[in-house]
């Protein structure tokens, strides 16, 4: 099974509900799409993240009302280094979407979205503990897997394998 | 218990006024909280304030090690992931790094995979209600399942050498052919099987001090579990009806019949009933595998991906130079991400693989589906006893393997 | 043959010590058991009285004491929890307010 | 004498138990004291014969009222007691009157002590007896005594369960 | 009987009955994992002696030699004197208890029992209410929050049922008009067993029996699952036995009760030579006890435990009622008969 390119083109795309519905609301807030693999992915502006994920949520045809996972990749060392990953789901209609929001490396900050899910509480408490993405917003952003006391963030290109010393 | 002198334990104690609560170490060495969680617990008398977990204690950087390591070596790593159910870990993540090289499985690998992963259904949701009973008190019902879960361990043993970090999927199909016999005894296991499912049920479904116990215990309502993130039987048992194997068919599931158990109480006895429920589902399932198990290969025709057979390895100059390809330097993998997520017993679990176009993986993560069911503990025992806790803890069925990585 | 007032002397002395409880002890608890003390003193007179006299009327006495001893303590120590939320302390001295 | 030899060893735990409630600062130990001073005054009252009364003290006074004493020593994790001023006229005056009225006391019973000795045994604290006497002569009072006792039960559960759960009535489960 | 022969042979029965009640404690804990073994596919002890039958002695002597830990934080005097209070209480109560008839040993002639007084029931009933302090002691001695939740929930626990449990007693004194454990027994001649005529009462008596020892399905002071280990959290080696043996000479002790109180004690056919005959009953009666002491072992491995409040209403009102309902009615047939 030879794997088809990406497609890119949002116009090519514009039938998919997540991206319609995002369109449909504020085009400047996409900064680009990508459907490769079976699966949609959407950058998103990170000043609007947690406006998009609300929008998506509540949206009327397609709700996306369920937050699968939330992390993180590190790009060092290009710039916008981080990107944030938003995997969402709708439960009725089975569809699932990606977001992504770029973050730079210099002090890396980005919109809480557990006033939309609850949900996110744990895995941006999780992304800012092994990353060093800061959640503004957040209820309780402190280390949940790492020692408080620890220093650096793992799982940073950057950080040695063998731990500061 | 107070070996843990956090700054978690001083908001309780408030000693003013009306609301003098009590700061409450449970775990990280506890009986029941399954693992090395730790859940410090604001109680007023024996009333629930306050619930919050801490986790950690586990983590052991597995998304870290993953980024060091060719994508076959981490295979071994993700068994370690979610120690009860093993092959699903390993069925999750073959199939992302399948689905990022686009690789065509072989029929009867993905019917010995479906096989393989109910048979890990059950093996998990044994242990799950084994312990939850005896976190209820009744002890006898553990080493029933226990029994029965030793059967199912004798298969893993059988199919891979290892009862439980199996590693038997690999990237492009399975490690090795069954051997010979292994149907014959699955489906006598299969047979019987239902009979012991009764056996439990004759022990608690009935039984109305455990009906007392778990009935309105620790409610969740729909709304609540999905903005909560729950997942699996803890979604359905608050009455969503979502169940990947049927909503998104991977690895062939889009060939067997089974019915999706869903209750709407959202109890702890709705989530007892589901797993139950999916417990004789899973071994229809098995029924149904062993009944069309297809001929054929098991490895997926790709040569640069899939080590060859041991034979042809010594026979072919071909394959030898493949084998020292792969296990040397790894294989390609065009660059470009996939989420692959999957049922497990405890919920979506799903792999986020980035991928550079090197052999190695550029990030791997997990979405345990433990992580996220036990974000929704707290919302479902606060303001109920600490008993209820216990048993709220053994109904999302959480393992700290899968919650810590 | 035990002379009568052996158990007289006796039921004395518990009962003394049980006021001198009363008055020294600070513990609002301690003082509460002082007043057990002394019933208790009471009672065993009245045992003995009873079988001096021979009339068991002595020991019906004993169960009604008892009685009221149980009331008592059931409702005594309510007061005491109830004190001791609003007041955080045990000590009579430190409840001698009758307002917060 | 073996009868003396036993009064006079249970009176023995009964003072030195009776003492040390006075001594101990600590309230559980004070507790655990008076709990030994009535077990032995069961004794006592077994060797007056008063077999039901013993049985009874044992079961209401140190199996019931005493638990009481305990759990709320335990609820409140009374610590050790702070000795603090107090009334200074009590301890002034009322100590040294006490000791002087204990004294005196004594002192008549022991001058005046040509009552006789009591016969071990003599009256039979036979429950069938009390029975008769408790539920025919003293009828009345034993069913006044019921209704004291049921209300301080009830006040007691008012007294002791907060103001908001009185007013919010029985905690409701969920629906 | 002079008063040199009254001593010695107390203090030979009190020593025998010691030493019956302190094996049948080991072997009930070797017949509780035994059975337990056995209900749960398994083999249980089988290393030591044949069928394992020396387990408890082995048992014994690891908790002799096992470390005896006394963590610092603990009130010392207490935290020593707790287990010594539980198990003391739990072995004396048993004194009362009638295992027989009247035997003759070459001269001299005594009833199976250290010493029968006429309150005798009484006596069990406010020996094994002292029991409270050992456990309630216990869990606050040991200045951990677990012990204090287990310690407070015991006594509440034992506290209210003792009340259910006194009252089911009622109706059996009603209707033989003693308190004396032998006549007790005397007035069930003929297969008058009190169990056919206070159904109810036993029934109540059994349950409560079953929470003032902390069995499962009321085993919750000790909730393993919610408390650790409950009061005896912080306890190890000879002072942790000491509560277990207490636990099981409570259950020893209750099972003798219900016999005595339900199952006509000793009574039973009774024929063949004169050694038989004295014999016999002793055996009718290790054969009640033996069954009360199975039907504890396969409850405890067969149901799951209550929740506290609902445990305690259970107590309160459903068991309470019950047992004054029961009183009522059997002194009403009682009063009309007569």
């Amino acid at each position: 099974m030879p794997l088809d390119p990406p497609i890119t083109d949002i116009e090519v795309l514009k039938p998919h509900p997540a991206l319609a519905r995002l369109l449909e609301w504020n085009v400047s807030v996409v900064q680009a799409a990508k459907f490769d693999r079976d699966e949609l992915t959407i950058w998103i502006e990170k000043e609007a993240i947690r406006e998009v994920c609300a929008i998506l949520r509540d949206s009327a045809d397609c709700p996306f009302n369920y937050l699968c996972d939330l992390t993180c990749v590190d790009w060092y060392p290009s710039e916008p280094r981080f990107e944030v990953v938003y995997h969402l789901l709708s439960i009725p209609h089975k569809e699932r979407v990606r977001l992504k929001a770029r973050v730079d490396g210099s002090s890396p900050a980005i919109e809480s979205v557990t006033s939309v899910w609850p949900s996110a509480n744990f895995y941006e408490r999780e992304v800012f503990d092994l990353f060093g993405v800061r959640f503004t917003g957040h209820p309780n952003l402190e280390r949940i897997m790492m020692p408080d006391d620890w220093e650096g963030h793992p799982l940073r290109k950057d950080y040695p394998v063998e731990g500061y010393r | 218990m107070t070996q843990f002198p956090a700054t978690a334990a001083e908001p309780g104690q408030n000693r003013t006024g009306e609301d003098r609560t009590l700061v409450l170490n449970m775990g990280p060495q506890h009986p029941s909280t399954h693992g090395v969680l730790r859940l410090v617990l604001e109680i007023d008398g024996e009333t629930i304030v306050r619930l919050k977990p801490e986790i950690g204690f586990l983590h052991t950087g597995i998304e870290k090690t993953c980024e060091a390591k060719f994508y076959q070596q981490v295979v071994p790593l993700t068994d370690r992931i979610d120690y009860l159910c093993p092959l699903t870990n390993n069925l999750a993540y073959c199939l992302a790094v399948e689905k990022l090289l686009g690789l065509e499985i072989p029929p009867k690998a993905q019917w010995m995979r479906v096989l393989m992963n109910e048979l890990t259904r059950i093996n998990s949701h044994l242990v799950w209600l084994g312990t939850h009973a005896m976190d209820l008190g009744a002890m006898t019902v553990f080493l029933y399942c226990f029994r029965e879960r030793e059967d199912v361990l004798r298969f893993f043993e059988m199919v891979s050498g290892q009862r439980m970090m199996t590693s038997y999927f690999r990237i492009g199909g399975l490690a090795l052919e069954p051997p010979l016999g292994f149907f014959e005894k699955v489906k006598k296991f299969a047979d019987r099987f239902p009979g012991n499912v009764d056996e439990y049920e004759g022990l608690l479904t009935g039984n109305p001090i455990f009906m007392m116990r778990t009935k309105g215990i620790a409610r969740l309502s729909a709304e609540d579990a999905i903005a909560l993130g729950a997942g699996g039987p803890t979604l359905r048992g608050s009455g969503v009806d979502i169940d990947l194997r049927r909503d998104a068919p991977y690895t062939g599931y889009e060939n067997f019949k089974f019915k999706v158990p869903v209750r709407t109480e959202g109890d702890v006895f709705a989530r007892y009933l589901c797993r139950v429920e999916e417990l004789r589902e899973s071994i229809g399932m098995v029924q149904q595998a062993l009944a069309g198990m297809p001929e054929g290969p098991i490895k997926a025709d790709a040569p640069k991906v899939v080590l060859p057979d041991r034979e042809k390895m010594k026979t072919q100059m071909e394959a030898l130079i493949y084998h020292f390809k792969i296990v040397t330097e790894g294989f390609a993998v065009p660059a470009g991400e996939v989420y692959q997520a999957i049922e497990s017993p405890r919920g979506e679990m799903g792999y986020y693989i980035v991928s550079d176009g090197t052999a190695k993986p550029y990030r791997v993560h997990m979405r345990g589906p433990s992580f996220a069911n036990l974000q929704a503990l707290a919302k479902m025992c606060e303001g109920g006893l600490i008993a209820d806790v216990v048993a709220a803890i053994g109904s999302i069925d959480i393992v700290l393997g899968d919650v810590d990585r | 043959m035990i002379p009568l007032f052996y158990y007289l002397l006796l039921s004395g002395i518990l009962f003394v010590c049980g006021v001198l409880g009363f008055l020294i002890k600070r513990n609002i608890i301690t003082i509460f058991m002082s007043i057990e003390l002394m019933l208790n003193g009471v009672n065993l007179s009245f045992v003995a009285f009873a079988a001096q006299w021979h009339a068991l009327s002595g020991q019906v006495f004993v169960f009604f004491v008892m009685v009221v001893a149980a009331a008592e303590a059931a409702v005594g120590l309510a007061i005491i929890i109830a004190v001791y939320r609003t007041r955080e302390t045990l000590n009579v001295d430190r409840v001698n307010l009758l307002k917060l | 004498m073996f009868h003396l030899i036993l009064f006079l060893f249970f009176g023995a735990i009964c003072v030195a138990g009776a003492v040390n409630l006075l001594v101990q600062s600590h309230p559980i130990n004070s507790a655990l004291s008076l709990i030994a001073v009535m077990a032995s005054l069961a004794a006592e009252y077994l060797l007056l014969g008063a077999e039901f009364v013993a049985a009874v003290q044992v079961i209401v006074y140190a199996g019931a009222i005493m638990v009481l004493f305990v759990i709320t020593i335990m609820l409140l994790n009374a610590g050790k007691e702070e000795r603090t001023k107090g009334s200074r006229v009590a301890i002034l005056i009322g100590v040294p009157g006490v000791l002087i009225g204990g004294v005196l006391v004594a002192w008549t019973l022991l001058y005046r002590s040509n009552t006789q000795a009591v016969p071990i045994g003599a009256l039979k604290g036979d429950p069938h007896d009390i029975a008769r006497l408790l539920f025919h002569d003293f009828l009345l009072p034993f069913e006044v005594t019921s209704v004291l006792i049921l209300i301080a039960i009830m006040g007691a559960v008012v007294l002791a369960s907060r103001p908001e759960a009185v007013a919010r009535g029985p905690r409701k489960d969920a629906e | 009987m002079s008063i040199t022969t009254f001593v010695i042979i107390s203090i030979i029965k009190s020593v025998a009955v010691l030493g019956v009640l302190l094996t049948a404690v080991a072997y009930s804990v070797w017949l509780e994992r035994k059975v337990s073994a056995h209900i749960q596919n398994r083999w249980g002890p089988t290393r030591v002696g044949p069928f394992g039958l020396l387990q408890p002695v082995a048992d014994g002597v690891k908790f002799i030699f096992k470390e005896d830990l006394t963590q610092p934080h603990v009130y010392k005097p207490i935290f020593i004197a707790a287990p010594i209070i539980a198990l003391v209480f739990a072995i004396t109560s048993i004194s009362v208890i009638p295992f027989g008839n009247w035997v003759d040993i070459g001269p001299w002639g005594t009833y199976l029992q250290i010493t029968d007084l006429n309150i005798g029931l009484l006596v069990v009933l406010g020996i094994t209410s002292m029991g409270v302090y050992g456990v309630a002691l216990a869990g606050w001695s040991s200045n951990n929050k677990y012990s204090l939740l287990g310690g407070l929930r015991a006594s509440a626990q034992m506290v209210s049922y003792e009340v259910s449990l006194g009252l089911s007693l009622v109706g059996v004194l009603i209707i033989t008009g003693s308190l004396s454990l032998r006549d007790i027994v005397d007035a069930q001649r003929h297969l008058h067993w009190n169990i056919f005529l206070q159904p109810v009462a036993f029934f109540i008596y059994l349950i409560s029996a079953y929470a003032e020892t902390n069995r499962t399905p009321f085993d919750l002071p000790e909730a393993e699952s919610e408390l650790v280990a409950g009061y005896h959290t912080e306890y190890s080696a000879m002072k942790f036995a000491m509560f277990f043996m207490a636990e099981y000479a409570n259950m020893v002790t209750v099972a003798c009760l219900a016999t005595l109180l339900f199952f006509g004690g000793w009574l039973g056919p009774v024929f063949g030579p004169p050694i038989l005959q004295m014999i016999l009953p002793v055996l009718w009666f290790c054969l009640k006890v033996f069954f009360f002491m199975f039907l504890y072992i396969w409850v405890r491995w067969t149901l799951p435990r209550f929740r506290y409040d609902q445990l305690m209403a259970f107590g309160w009102k459903v068991l309470l009622p019950l047992a004054v309902a029961n009183i009522v009615v059997t002194a009403l047939i009682v009063a009309w008969r007569a």
